[in-house]
């Protein structure tokens, strides 16, 4: 099969298609408004699928890493004995948090306690906005796309702090501390970890950095960023600072459930909480799309034999991976403390990011080196990233190692 | 060799902890006063501290109690020697074995009264069982509340659950175990039940490798952990601590050794000891602590005598010691657990207190405490191991 | 190297995701309803008392009302009232009975004391634990109707307990009965020394 | 370790105005104890915990007991002579005088340092009513902090020198002392029929009207 058979192939186009089929029935001049209201519908749609199946899927994938079943008994209604093996759960769990009563506490500041969830909501749904999700799906092709993508994530920090402040509550303030201190330091890290793929591809559009890494080496090794000694370390910045963005474990301090109840959440129930869970999958989402995106070759087939499987199929695979690495993570770890949080954020992304950063110039410059001397830009590469990350480490764990222990005599 | 100085310290002097800046001026800002409990994730039931905090670092915090207080010694001065047994399982409700066993001591001293070989054996495979029931479930909660998200005391529990089946397939109950009685223990096991304690036991080691694999090394629990709540030996010793936390400070005493109650003086174990009394220690005390269980419980499997349970002589009904008073003790899993009694010759104890190790070891919270962040308090309470049951009594 | 340690326990976790799909030791659940564990022998709930004769439960009380659980039952649960009659019991002495015996299930915390206590073995553990019900006053309270059930059923839950129990009775009664056979004896001696006619006690 | 006779005889020694009285132990478990008065009791204290032969650098338990007054019926037989010239009459005269009740607390006493013990020190208060003061023995001992206070909360004794004496397991506003003997407990706090029902009848003069609909409809107040 051709590339321009593959790129028009049917089931590539067929999101397209359907679209044009049902924007054709409006009259001409709402089209352009029929045409991105079924945009924004369809990932709302499927986003929102995908969002109540994530909280399943976490949910079981955790309880069986915890030797455990998970939650398995929720059917149909009105039919006894089927269970579905749970996968109705999250529907089930949708009714419960609507139809509970929405408290909002006496003192609470009224207004800014009604608008948190809701802006929460709508920016991390605003990311979605410039991911490219396949060949020719991307809701908005933006010229700045990540420089978006960026503005409208750090929106949600200021949601959350607004939870935290207007609930009234010591506890919510407290996180509301913390989800701040805790966000802002991690966008750095975060950003800086895109700059090296900026400076390569000379892009800030994501459909462009997709594209980017098309192609494969002997058709199996993938031309993908992860698999550059810069891109592979941006990845590893990239994953911490994005479980950080996300508050997900084991930066979960905002939330941290064994010493702040709830964190920002406390003073939240029913509907507006489930509209911060909501925001919170949303946002990790978004992220892991991101990181697919920039790095492990958004839509694109890891082998090029297997090209005909659809893109957005791809794309949804590789999303799926990363949420299920974030989830086993989650049933590993324990929780930092807010200091070393900052710290392994000032003192050891940071600088391996900038480092990173060079890493990426080098790069740049030695695109003209093959052969043997291939190999040595590769060392020389390692070396810039590798190193640093040692030196670094240990600084980071100076003081801490597991100890022997004496017994009585 | 202890490091106690000869003149213990004046308590109060100084905490152990780093010194705190509790000033309040206007570049500072106000102090926060959080009250955590008595509804709070990981304050082990009903437990409530007052916090004072400066942005995230304590600066005060006191402990409250009672409110779970029933007055259990009231009740059990109201009820016969026996009849104060069951109440004794609801105390430490993790350790029901070694609780019993602990009343069961001080009656035994105070009417003056043998128990067989047999029965002495058994209680240590219980006490033993129970101190690896315990540290696993503590094991488990202290990193719950470190912030996993139930990983490893789900593990811990998962061990803890074919104990506690065992527990329940010899005395009828899973926790309320009600098993050792004066004079000897309730029930016989069957040779089935010793050789499938036997293969938990033997299972018990591959459980903790995998535990400490997943989770001693970790660099994020050893940052959360080494340094956190130190507590020097003269502090601890003068503020009572016992137990693992007293040990992780680099005391060695342990009662197992020390009074050699029962029959432990015939085990060859040996007792781990810290050096830095910070959490990392009390939560490695745990763990080398289960290790050494795990050996008693071999030598006890293998050496376990025939013979009969209960002391003859033993009398269930109309059970009245002479008049006097003991004070019974033992090494619980979680500290020393110990029981006064005085009778007055009649049925039922005249006056009958427990020495709770829980409420006990939280005598120096606060100093173990001060100068942390908030998070930290959390595990500093995790790693002393209480049950409110028996704080609040 | 920083991260081995995260790296370890990722490994261990994904030892136990895969282990919980394959191994029994590691996926201990049980889910309830549909399965069930079997319940130990010594497994205990809540006390039952136990009557000789299925078809006539309240008439065959082992219990003699010696209230002797009632003393000894540390929460105080149990509520004896002797009765003002004797009845013959199933050697065909003549017993005091209970007029009510009433345990309070709510109160009650399986401590096994009163089973213990117990001289005529008359009171024993149950096993029935599905006994939620929305009426702490009317469900819970269990009467001498509600308490009652046969040895046989007794012989069901704890069979080597049961056995143990009724070779012990069996043997105290033959002892009784060789006793009263050997006063029988005398008193038959007794009775050719001296005729009189004297009515039989009336046994059932 | 010394025998308890060798610690009260060094302890006399060093304090020669202080009143030490050897309690003895009538059971088989025979931990005799010392009982010391209270005025000396924070420095005879302090040297038990600094002798370097004792060492007794670790409190385990601190308690209190109730000794309510007691009435003691003495009896004394005495043989009265018959004036009309019998034999002898033996006459009991029964005298009773009243012991008046104390409070008690007591330490039991481990060396860690030199793994031996216990000792048993016991201090008395006067009475159970207003002179209930004893003095704190916890700047020797920080253990005894909680348990102290659990003293002073449950038997009402009032510990002098104590840094935080406030109540342990009661509430602050609580009145009584629960551990004493003489304690009567309120009988309006268990509304629901009970196996004896006793304590029901008790709770009836409380019950209030308005709360007496909930009980019929079976559901708690």
């Amino acid at each position: 099969m051709s590339a321009a058979a593959l790129t028009d192939s049917f089931l590539e186009r067929a999101p397209l298609a359907l679209r044009d089929w049902v924007v054709n029935f409006l009259p001409a001049p709402l089209q352009w408004l029929g045409h991105h209201l079924i945009t924004i519908i369809a990932v709302l749609a499927v986003f929102g699928t995908f969002f109540a199946f994530t909280t399943i899927a976490e949910r079981k994938l955790l309880a069986r890493l915890q030797n455990r079943l998970g939650p398995n008994r929720s059917g149909l209604p009105w039919i006894k004995g089927l269970t579905l093996f749970g996968l109705s759960q999250p529907f089930a769990d949708a009714i419960k948090t609507l139809t509970k009563e929405d408290i909002v506490p006496a003192a609470a500041d009224k207004c800014l306690h009604f608008l948190a969830p809701v802006i929460v909501v709508a920016f991390s749904l605003m990311t979605f906005a410039v991911l490219p999700f396949g060949r020719h799906l991307i809701p908005v092709e933006l010229d700045a796309a990540l420089l978006y993508f960026f503005a409208a994530g750090a929106a949600t920090e200021l949601a959350i702090f607004m939870a935290g402040w207007s609930s009234r509550n010591k506890y919510s303030l407290l996180a509301a501390m913390r989800a701040l201190a805790q966000l802002i330091s991690y966008e750095l890290p975060l950003i800086l970890s895109v700059v090296p793929i900026v400076l390569v591809t000379s892009t800030l559009s994501t459909q462009n950095i997709v594209l980017a890494q098309g192609g494969w080496t002997f058709g199996f090794l993938p031309h993908w960023f992860v698999f550059t000694p810069w891109g592979f370390p941006a990845f590893i910045i990239f994953l911490v600072a994005a479980l950080a963005e996300s508050n997900r474990s084991p930066f979960d301090l905002p939330e941290a459930e064994s010493e702040l109840i709830a964190g920002h959440l406390t003073e939240y129930s029913g509907f507006k909480y489930a509209l911060f869970f909501m925001a919170e999958y949303f946002g990790l989402t978004a992220l892991s799309g991101l990181g697919v995106t920039l790095f492990l070759g958004g839509w694109q087939a890891p082998i090029a034999a297997l090209q005909f499987i659809p893109s957005y199929a791809w794309f949804m695979l590789k999303l799926i991976g990363m949420l299920v690495f974030f989830i086993w993570i989650r049933g590993t770890l324990l929780r930092l403390r807010i200091d070393q949080l900052t710290r392994l954020a000032w003192q050891f992304l940071v600088p391996l990011a900038l480092l990173n950063v060079g890493n990426a110039a080098f790069w740049i410059l030695t695109a003209s080196w093959s052969g043997p001397l291939q190999l040595i830009r590769w060392a020389i590469s390692l070396a810039i990233i590798v190193i640093p990350f040692i030196l670094l480490g240990r600084t980071l764990t100076a003081g801490y190692a597991p100890r022997t222990y004496r017994y009585a005599p | 060799m202890n490091p106690f100085t000869p003149s213990a310290p004046t308590p109060f002097a100084s905490a152990p902890g780093p010194t705190v800046r509790a000033v309040h001026d206007e570049f500072h800002g106000d102090l926060l006063e959080v009250s955590m409990g008595p509804q709070h994730p990981s304050t082990h039931g009903v437990f409530r501290m007052v916090a004072t905090l400066d942005g995230e670092q304590l600066v005060k915090l006191k402990p409250v109690f009672g409110y779970l207080h029933r007055n259990h010694e009231k009740i059990a001065e109201n009820t016969t020697y026996l009849g104060s047994m069951p109440y004794t399982d609801r105390l430490d409700y993790l350790c029901s074995m070694s609780t019993n066993w602990a009343y069961a001591l001080a009656v035994e001293r105070l009417a003056g009264q043998a128990v067989p070989e047999r029965a002495q054996y058994l209680r240590i495979i219980m006490a033993e069982l129970t101190r690896l029931v315990n540290h696993s479930c503590l094991v488990g909660f202290l990193f719950n509340d470190l912030g996993t998200s139930f990983t490893p005391l789900l593990y811990a529990f998962r061990e803890r659950e074919k104990i506690i089946d065992l527990f329940e397939s010899l005395s009828g109950s899973r926790m309320m175990c009600n098993y050792q009685r004066f004079g000897g223990c309730r029930v016989d096991p069957t040779p089935e039940w010793l050789a499938a304690a036997q293969q938990l036991v033997d299972n018990f080691p591959r459980f903790l490798d995998e535990y400490e694999r997943m989770l001693t090394g970790n660099e994020i629990m050893l940052a959360r952990t080494q340094g956190v709540g130190r507590l020097d030996a003269t502090h601890a010793i003068n503020a009572g601590i016992t137990g693992p936390v007293l040990r992780a400070s680099g005391v060695d005493y342990d009662l197992r050794k020390v009074d050699a109650y029962g029959f432990y003086a015939q085990f060859d174990f040996r007792v781990p000891l810290g050096a830095h009394g910070d959490t990392y220690d009390r939560y490695m005390m745990r763990i080398l602590e289960m290790r050494e269980s795990v050996k008693i419980l071999q030598q006890a499997f293998k050496r376990l005598p025939a013979g009969p349970i209960m002391d003859p002589k033993a009398k269930l009904r109309g059970f009245r010691p002479k008049a006097g008073e003991a004070y019974g003790r033992l090494e619980g899993p979680k500290g020393e657990l110990g029981f006064f009694l005085i009778s007055d010759g009649s049925p039922n104890p005249y006056r009958y207190r427990v020495r709770p190790p829980s409420l006990i070891n939280l005598t120096l919270l606060e100093e173990m405490c001060l100068g942390h962040t908030i998070a930290d308090a959390v595990v500093i309470l995790g790693s002393i191991d209480i049950v409110l049951g028996e704080v609040d009594r | 190297m920083l991260g081995s340690g995260i790296i370890n326990g990722l490994i261990v976790t994904a030892k136990n995701f895969a282990g919980s799909y394959h191994d029994p030791e590691r996926m201990v659940t049980v889910e309830y309803p549909e399965q069930k564990t079997v319940l130990p022998e010594n497994y205990r709930n809540f006390p039952f008392l136990i009557t000789e004769n299925a078809t006539d439960p309240m008439g065959t009380l082992r219990c003699v009302a010696c209230q002797i659980c009632e003393k000894e039952c540390p929460p105080q649960c149990i509520i004896i009232e002797k009765s003002k009659d004797k009845k013959p019991d199933a050697t065909g002495k003549l017993q005091l009975y209970p007029a009510i015996f009433g345990i309070d299930t709510s109160v009650c915390m399986s401590c096994q004391i009163c089973v213990e206590v117990c001289p005529f073995d008359a009171i024993k553990m149950d096993k029935v634990f599905e006994i939620a019900t929305t009426d702490r006053f009317q469900d819970l309270f269990l009467d001498r109707e509600r308490l009652a059930k046969p040895n046989s059923y007794y012989h069901e839950i704890h069979p080597v307990e049961a056995a143990e129990v009724d070779g012990r009775l069996l043997a105290e009664r033959k002892a009784a009965e060789e006793k009263a056979k050997v006063a029988a004896a005398a008193k038959a001696a007794a009775a050719a020394a001296k005729p009189v006619v004297t009515p039989p006690p009336a046994t059932p | 370790m010394e025998t308890l006779e060798q610690i009260r005889a060094r302890l006399l020694l060093a304090y020669p105005a202080a009143q030490i009285t050897f309690v003895t132990n009538p059971g088989p478990a025979a931990e005799h104890s010392l009982l010391i008065e209270a005025t000396h009791a924070v420095e005879i204290a302090r040297w038990l915990r600094d002798d370097t032969a004792l060492h007794l650098d670790y409190c385990s338990n601190a308690t209190g007991v109730d000794w309510p007054d007691k009435t003691i019926t003495d009896v004394a037989t005495t043989t009265e002579p018959d004036p009309a010239g019998g034999p002898a009459k033996t006459v009991e005269t029964k005298t009773t005088r009243l012991q008046p009740g104390y409070l008690e607390a007591i330490y039991h006493l481990y060396s860690i340092a030199l793994k031996q013990g216990p000792v048993v020190i016991r201090l008395r208060t006067a009475n159970r009513t207003d002179a209930v003061t004893l003095p704190s023995l916890t700047p020797i001992w920080r253990s005894c902090d909680f348990q102290e206070r659990e003293i002073f909360d449950l038997y009402g004794i009032i510990f002098s020198g104590h840094p935080d004496l406030r109540r342990l397991l009661m509430w602050d506003e609580f009145k009584d002392h629960p551990m004493r003997k003489d304690y009567v407990e309120p009988d309006d706090y268990e509304w629901e029929p009970t196996a004896h029902g006793a304590v029901l009848e008790r709770a009836k003069p409380h019950q209030s009207a308005a709360a007496a609909p909930a009980l019929k409809t079976g559901g708690t107040p």
